[in-house]
């Protein structure tokens, strides 16, 4: 018969100490993130989808190695380059990422010999459209540089 | 063996080892294939090894008979091991399917591994879900990959793969339909 | 016509019509509904029904008395059990169309009628002078005074009900 | 008589409890399963006890009688259906049906 | 037309209307209370406060297509949701918000709450039974046990009530406790288990009204929604509404049993606002322990309910009709 | 209560899942009910195969790394450290020791975010929504850590073939520790709100109780087999990277019960702040890869073993190498693979409720298991 | 699917319909469905930090036919497909699916030729409304693709847009 009461009288204590602390917390500021208000800051390495890495004039380190390509897993990277006058290795035509494949792994950024390529801070990608996410970088390097 | 003997244990394993041709001397060349084996005097050996635990992960390689794996699981089981995977290593070249099992201990360290060649076109091996019971799912997966029939497997349903499924993804030769 | 129908007299008598309409119509649903949960709920339907005629006569705690207990306690209780003893289908589906349905049918007819023109042609005695109001008060008052030996015996019913059922119910588990 | 004043005769209400008894006793009738019959039965009940109450409430010169003869007839419908449904869900285990006519191994 | 009828017409729109607001509201109120015990906002994007939130639900789902599943009953499927929700506005017809504030003075008041209160078992039944969905018919099969195992604490609680106060009638519960002293819930020369009487009746009408933490019945990581999982559109919300308007049933009448009901503590200005207050009280405590706890297993809630609920209210009877005829 | 399992009540089959909120995520429980008791209870997996073990034949060493943490996301770098280490045992790499401890720290610091994931996503099952939101509150500030460290919150790929990614800040170290302090804030919050709850541990004090032999019987390893009385942790048993080095304790509660798991793996978040403390404190200088890592990986031919203890029990790498850049067989052991395979067995009897508890306390993450 | 570049039809210039379609693209609830790595991120948006229920969408229904929105956490088999699609049908009108991240985009880091398993894309066989690539995407892109969704039923925006630093 005590253990009984003695487990009415604890149980019981126990509720009332579980609502002290949800009530404790309902009066502290709330934690939250108002994100389209406040905008979060990526951290330096973050790892957005890659981009192309400016080079002093605006235009790209790549050297069209290829290495990217090759290293990546899934196979979401196309570079293409042309011979150019003047230049080292290629000169880059075309850059080709398709981001829906990717899996942010890092492989082609820790692969790129001249660091022409960087991870972007491109933390809040929606859109109704799946084709826009297959990137052309060097045109994205274009419009950035603008 | 690194913190006890296991002696006993050895003693009762070798027996089920089978012998096999070991080439003493120079390993063979990697691209000569498999058939231009040419070895001066192969020397028959319980196929019993203790490898070196730092270098591969575990402390006893036991190659046994497809009959003997459930009387080598018996002693293991014994000895207080638990079964830790069961898994499946395609050998087309070979014409064999090798079927791996691993056995670890609680206490002290000791890992195990027992493995087995079936042949390749019909490749059955006795089920050890009566001794390990864990091993009921592992070897299901095991058929579901490789197609490795477990006989007297209460229950061989694809586990991993659809129902319906009639293809065996971790062969070698396995090209994905559709 | 419609100046009668606003008074509370009226709306009232229209809500008699309603309820005396969910007698009959939950009565007929009860009995001749094929699936049993249906027949609960025209069960249900017809005791919401009287116990809204009881209102009518009166006696507003019979009337929630009978809510309370035959659609909270009976009707609930007849539904579970429908839920655990029906697993799919209705009634049963092979029992041939024997004559019993007629039976009842006709044996059914024939009381109602009879009923009806016993309580219609008998000449009732005029209304007697009440000699209480019939309130709550006086029906508990009677209830353990002069009825008390009736209270007890229909405790002592339930308590053997309860104890039954319990009983039955405990057997049929292992 | 004015349809907006049913209530306030008695022979409404002795008809629709005549109405109710009526289609109980069909019910008992008809109805294969034993819930069938139960609810058939409670329409039965509610059919008499209404009248109780008609009679009690147009005619008795004790207004209280009546409502206890009602209160009675609850509290027995009530351990009547306690203990019919705890019948029939022994039945239900043991035969695995509730239609009535399947109980027939007391024959014999 | 007489004032008498206007009144009442007046009081049926107004109590659905009542029920109808309130519902959402505290749907709000639950949503924001809920936000801030787990240190977020809540909704707070559609109007000052996210106070529209309940205004947008309500247009979502009375314009979203209405689902009836292949092999429900269908005639029970659309009955359920209406008779979950009918007797709660039925109830509020007698509650007492203030002194001349009710529909109707019933003088079997509290004992036609009940009453109502009992037919919502049985809409859960038939929703859980018409849906042909065995997470329905378990949740519903749950539900009834539950209810019915605390109907019986609940209604000995109530029976003790009445004992004391000697009327059915809200009204004049309310006009007994004219001040804080005088509440139930402290009216020790009653019986001196008060308190837990009054602990005893609001356990209840959570387990009634199927609230955290005996949401049994729409545990959702046993039985997906419970009984309204197969209801779409409008009909899950009439549930959610007779859910809401029941929980409002339950406190009021915890209000009018216990704490005074219209009547103030002190003395000032007794009214509508008193009772709204303490109503509104309970209510955040309802959502405050619905989202403090787990859920209990179903045996622990009948073992609560069979082993110390209705002993202690036994006793709790058995004490005050004691005190009844001693002092 | 074991008769109603077996007399011959009618039965029905309620499947639970694929998609059901109590399987947090794609498994499906063929349960055979009588009433509310588990006759028969009958995983089905599959429901989120994604090849990983054929992918491991058709990518490079280095290219499958991003696999593993896709097994089991919620404790990824145990993944990534497991297969890492196997490849390094195969090319006889040694790690250089600051990163070892770096790989140390990040594996703990994730272990407690897993262990956080589960408490909350265990107490939703078992009805409680707001612990939930404040053990997410708490991981989000593991997962900043993470982040600014590797780079994202979820599937890390942090570790590579001879050490890792890249060096950790100051900031870092001041953060863990801020953090430490925080999580030693919260975990008796914890206990108050729920471990000690009386409804708490009436759902969970003697439900699905697990005996030592079904245990070792099914292979269980991790909090499932601790909390059965096994003091079995391949971090002391088999010990690997530095873990020697740190003074800790292996949580071992031998009642069997869902609360002794639930014991088992709150303990464990202080015992892995325990070693990240010490790891910060002995965390030596110097670089964070191996000097001399190849960069094309060839393992010798052979097979290699490898475990590690994450999350949810010992997580093996199999690696048959034929000296090629690709695997040649790649076998991951998961550990809830076998944790699961023993529900069955333990469920029988149990009411609907409990089993299901159970299946909290075992903490599953499908994509493991199906892998 | 073709259906995702059609206009969809609520969204008209009554003002009856502006109303439902401000009332819909306010109050999205989603359903409780995780596949894999993604649903954690899923709950994190729910939870304290992002907090998803600012834009009323925190009321994750279990049962599909109380939901609006479908958000497809992860990477669908052969083996789970038929029951995604079941769940999406069971859902009633007007309802709306997120692919968030990459492996319900089009199969993700899973798709290799010859590969067996995956679905390569939940738009194969539902109609995607949203896409959010990631693996995972952070919270504030699933936040953001809410936002989509209800830019995409009203017409209009009403949030500020962040660009990204």
């Amino acid at each position: 018969m005590g253990a009984y009461f003695k487990e009415i009288f604890t149980g019981f204590w126990s509720l009332l100490v579980g609502m002290s602390i949800t009530i404790r917390e309902m009066t502290k500021p709330v934690v939250t993130e108002q994100y389209p208000y406040e905008a979060s800051v990526m951290t330096s390495r973050f790892r957005g989808h890659i981009e192309l890495v400016p080079n002093e004039e605006g235009g790209n380190k790549c050297i069209v190695c290829g290495m990217c390509m090759r290293s990546c897993p899934s196979a979401c990277i196309t570079v293409e380059g042309e011979k150019r006058e003047g230049i080292k290795g290629k000169a880059l035509t075309r850059y080709r990422l398709d981001f829906t494949r990717c899996s942010l792994c890092g492989m082609c950024v820790e692969s790129c010999r001249p660091g022409a390529i960087r991870f972007s801070k491109d933390y809040n990608l929606a859109g109704t459209k799946k084709a826009a996410y297959i990137f052309d970088l060097l045109k994205r390097l274009e419009e950035q540089n603008k | 063996m690194r913190n006890m003997d296991f002696t006993k244990l050895k003693e009762q394993l070798r027996p089920l080892a089978i012998l096999e041709d070991v080439v003493v001397g120079e390993p063979p060349e990697e691209d000569t294939g498999s058939e231009a084996r040419v070895a001066p005097e192969p020397e028959k050996l319980a196929a019993m090894h203790e490898p070196d635990y730092l270098a591969r992960g575990f402390n006893l390689d036991v190659r046994v008979e497809a009959g003997k794996v459930v009387e080598a699981a018996g002693i293991l089981d014994e000895h207080g091991f638990f079964l830790e995977a069961v898994t499946g290593v395609d050998w087309p070249q070979e014409g064999q399917l090798e079927v791996v099992y691993d056995y670890c201990l609680w206490q002290p360290q000791c890992r195990v591994v027992v493995r087995t060649r079936l042949d390749r076109q019909s490749p059955v091996v006795p089920t050890i879900s009566t001794i390990c019971p864990g091993a009921n799912w592992h070897e299901r997966e095991t058929h579901d990959f490789f197609g490795i029939e477990f006989s007297g497997h209460p229950d061989l349903r694809p586990l991993l793969l659809p129902d319906d499924a009639d293809f065996h993804p971790l062969l070698k030769d396995f090209k994905a339909h559709g | 016509m419609t100046q009668e129908l606003l008074t509370p007299q009226g709306l009232g008598g229209l809500v008699f019509l309603a309820i005396g309409a969910a007698t009959v119509i939950g009565a007929l649903i009860a009995v001749n509904a094929k699936s049993l949960i249906r027949a609960v709920t025209g069960l249900c339907l017809s005791l919401i029904g009287v116990a809204g005629l009881y209102y009518f006569l009166n006696s507003p705690f019979l009337a929630l008395m009978e809510i309370l207990i035959y659609v909270g306690a009976v009707g609930v209780a007849i539904a579970f059990a429908v839920m655990l003893a029906e697993p799919e289908q209705g009634d049963k589906p092979g029992r041939a169309i024997g004559l019993g349905p007629f039976f009842g049918f006709i044996g059914g007819g024939m009381l109602v009628w009879g009923l009806v023109v016993v309580g219609l042609k008998t000449k009732w005695p005029a209304a007697a002078v009440k000699i209480n109001t019939g309130s709550m008060l006086a029906v508990g008052k009677a209830l353990l005074g002069s009825y008390s030996m009736v209270f007890e015996l229909i405790s002592v019913v339930l308590l053997m009900a309860i104890i039954g059922a319990l009983a039955l119910g405990r057997r049929g588990r292992d | 008589m004015d349809i907006l004043n049913l209530s306030s005769h008695l022979n409404t209400y002795l008809v629709v409890g005549a109405f109710l008894f009526g289609a109980g006793f069909y019910g008992l009738i008809n109805r294969p399963t034993l819930i069938g019959m139960l609810i058939s039965i409670e329409l039965v009940m509610s059919g008499a006890s209404l009248n109780f109450m008609a009679f009690n409430h147009f005619l008795a010169p004790d207004p209280v009688m009546g409502q206890i003869f009602a209160l009675f007839i609850m509290g027995i419908a009530a351990a009547e259906a306690a203990i019919a449904l705890s019948i029939i869900m022994a039945v239900y285990r043991n035969y695995k049906s509730i239609a009535a006519e399947d109980l027939n191994d007391l024959k014999g | 037309m007489d004032s008498e009828l206007i009144r009442v017409i007046a009081f049926l729109v107004g109590i659905i209307a009542f029920a109808a607001l309130n519902a959402a509201y505290l749907v709000w109120l639950e949503r924001k209370g809920a936000a801030h015990i787990q240190r977020r906002i809540g909704p707070k994007e559609v109007g000052p406060f996210g106070l529209l939130q309940p205004m947008v639900d309500g247009i979502k789902l009375m314009t979203k297509q209405i689902l009836i599943p292949d092999g429900v009953d269908p005639v029970l499927f659309r009955l359920a949701p209406i008779l979950a929700m009918v007797p709660a506005i039925m109830s509020f017809v007698t509650i007492p918000f203030s002194e001349t504030l009710v529909a109707r003075n019933i003088n079997v008041g509290l004992l036609m709450i009940f009453a109502f209160a009992s037919v919502n078992v049985l809409a859960l039944l038939l929703g859980g039974w018409a849906s042909n969905n065995k997470y329905a018919v378990i949740s519903a099969a749950r539900a009834v046990s539950q209810n019915i195992a605390y109907e019986i604490p609940m209604l000995i609680t109530v029976i003790t009530m009445v004992m004391i106060t000697g009327t059915l009638n809200l009204n004049e519960i309310v006009a007994q406790q004219p001040n804080i002293s005088q509440w139930y819930i402290f009216r020790f020369s009653a019986s001196p288990l008060m308190p837990v009487a009054f602990l005893i009746f609001f356990i209840c009408s959570l387990a009634e009204t199927n609230r955290a933490p005996f949401d049994l019945g729409e545990a959702e990581s046993e039985l997906v929604a419970g009984f309204h999982t197969e209801y779409s559109s409008m009909g899950f919300g009439l549930f959610f509404m007779g859910e809401y308007a029941n929980i409002v049933i339950g406190c009021s009448l915890a209000v009018v049993l216990f704490l005074g009901g219209w009547q103030d503590p002190f003395g000032l200005y007794p009214g509508v606002w008193w009772f709204l207050l303490k109503l509104y009280l309970l209510i955040f405590t309802v959502i405050w322990i619905r989202w403090t706890f787990p859920r209990t297993q179903f045996y622990g809630l009948l073992n609560l309910s069979w082993k110390i609920l209705i002993p202690v209210s036994m006793f709790n009877l058995l004490l005050t009709a004691g005190f009844l005829k001693v002092f | 209560m074991d008769n109603a399992a077996t007399n011959n009540q009618e039965t029905f089959v309620l499947n639970v899942g694929p998609q059901h909120p109590a399987t947090h995520g794609v498994l499906r429980l063929k349960l055979t009910l009588d009433g509310e008791y588990v006759v028969r209870a009958e995983p089905v997996l599959g429901y989120i195969h994604r090849m990983h073990e054929k992918m491991g034949e058709n990518r490079t060493w280095a290219q499958f790394m991003p696999n593993t943490g896709r097994m089991d996301y919620l404790s990824a770098l145990s993944y990534n450290h497991g297969y890492a280490a196997a490849v390094e045992r195969a090319m006889g790499i040694t790690v250089p020791e600051r990163a070892e401890y770096l790989r140390v720290i990040t594996v703990e610091l994730n272990r407690i975010s897993s262990h956080l994931v589960w408490f909350g996503a265990y107490l939703l099952d078992l009805g409680g929504f707001t612990p939930l939101l404040y053990a997410f509150d708490d991981r989000e500030k593991i997962l900043n850590l993470l982040e600014s460290v590797t780079g994202s919150r979820l599937t890390y790929c942090y570790f590579r073939f001879g050490g890792v990614y890249n060096d950790i800040d100051e900031n870092f170290v001041d953060g863990v520790k801020e953090f430490i302090k925080t999580m030693r804030r919260s975990l008796p919050m914890y206990h108050n709100l729920v471990s000690k709850n009386i409804i708490l541990l009436k759902r969970l004090k003697d439900i699905g109780p697990i005996s030592r032999e079904t245990i070792r019987k099914y292979g269980a390893t991790g909090p499932v087999a601790r909390g059965s009385g096994v003091d079995y942790d391949v971090r002391k048993n088999e010990p690997y990277s530095v873990y020697p080095e740190f003074d800790f304790e292996v949580p071992v509660y031998h009642e069997g019960d869902s609360m002794a798991r639930y014991m088992v793996r709150m303990d464990e978040i202080e015992q892995s702040m325990r070693i990240i403390e010490q790891a910060l404190d002995k965390l030596p200088a110097g670089p964070v890869m191996a000097a001399k890592t190849p960069r094309i990986i060839k393992p010798p031919k052979g097979d290699y073993y490898q475990a590690v203890e994450a999350a949810r029990g010992s997580f093996g790498v199999r690696i048959v190498s034929d000296g090629t850049n690709t695997a040649y067989r790649l076998k991951l052991r998961s550990p809830s693979f076998s944790n699961l395979s023993l529900f069955s067995a333990v469920s029988e009897g149990m009411l609907l409720a409990d089993a299901l508890a159970l299946l909290g306390s075992l903490d599953l993450v499908i994509p493991e298991i199906d892998r | 699917m073709e259906s995702q570049d059609l206009q969809p039809a609520i969204v008209q210039f009554a003002p009856l319909d502006k109303l439902i379609a401000l009332g819909r693209a306010n109050s999205l609830w989603p359903m409780t469905f995780g596949l894999a790595c993604c649903a954690i991120e899923m709950m994190a948006t729910g939870a304290s930090r992002f907090d998803l229920s600012r834009f009323g969408a925190e009321v994750f229904r279990p049962s599909p036919r109380q939901c609006d929105v479908m958000i497809v956490a992860g990477t669908i088999n052969h083996k789970m497909a038929p029951a995604v699609k079941t769940l999406y049908d069971q859902m009633p009108e007007p309802k709306w699916v997120i692919a968030m991240g990459n492996c319900a985009i089009s199969g993700g880091p899973f798709v290799f030729p010859g590969q067996y398993a995956v679905v390569e894309g939940a738009d194969k066989f539902l109609p995607v409304d949203v896409y959010i690539p990631g693996c995972p995407p952070r919270p504030e892109a699933l936040i953001e693709g809410i936002l989509e969704l209800e830019e995409k039923i009203t017409g209009s925006r009403r949030w500020p847009r962040v660009k990204c630093a």
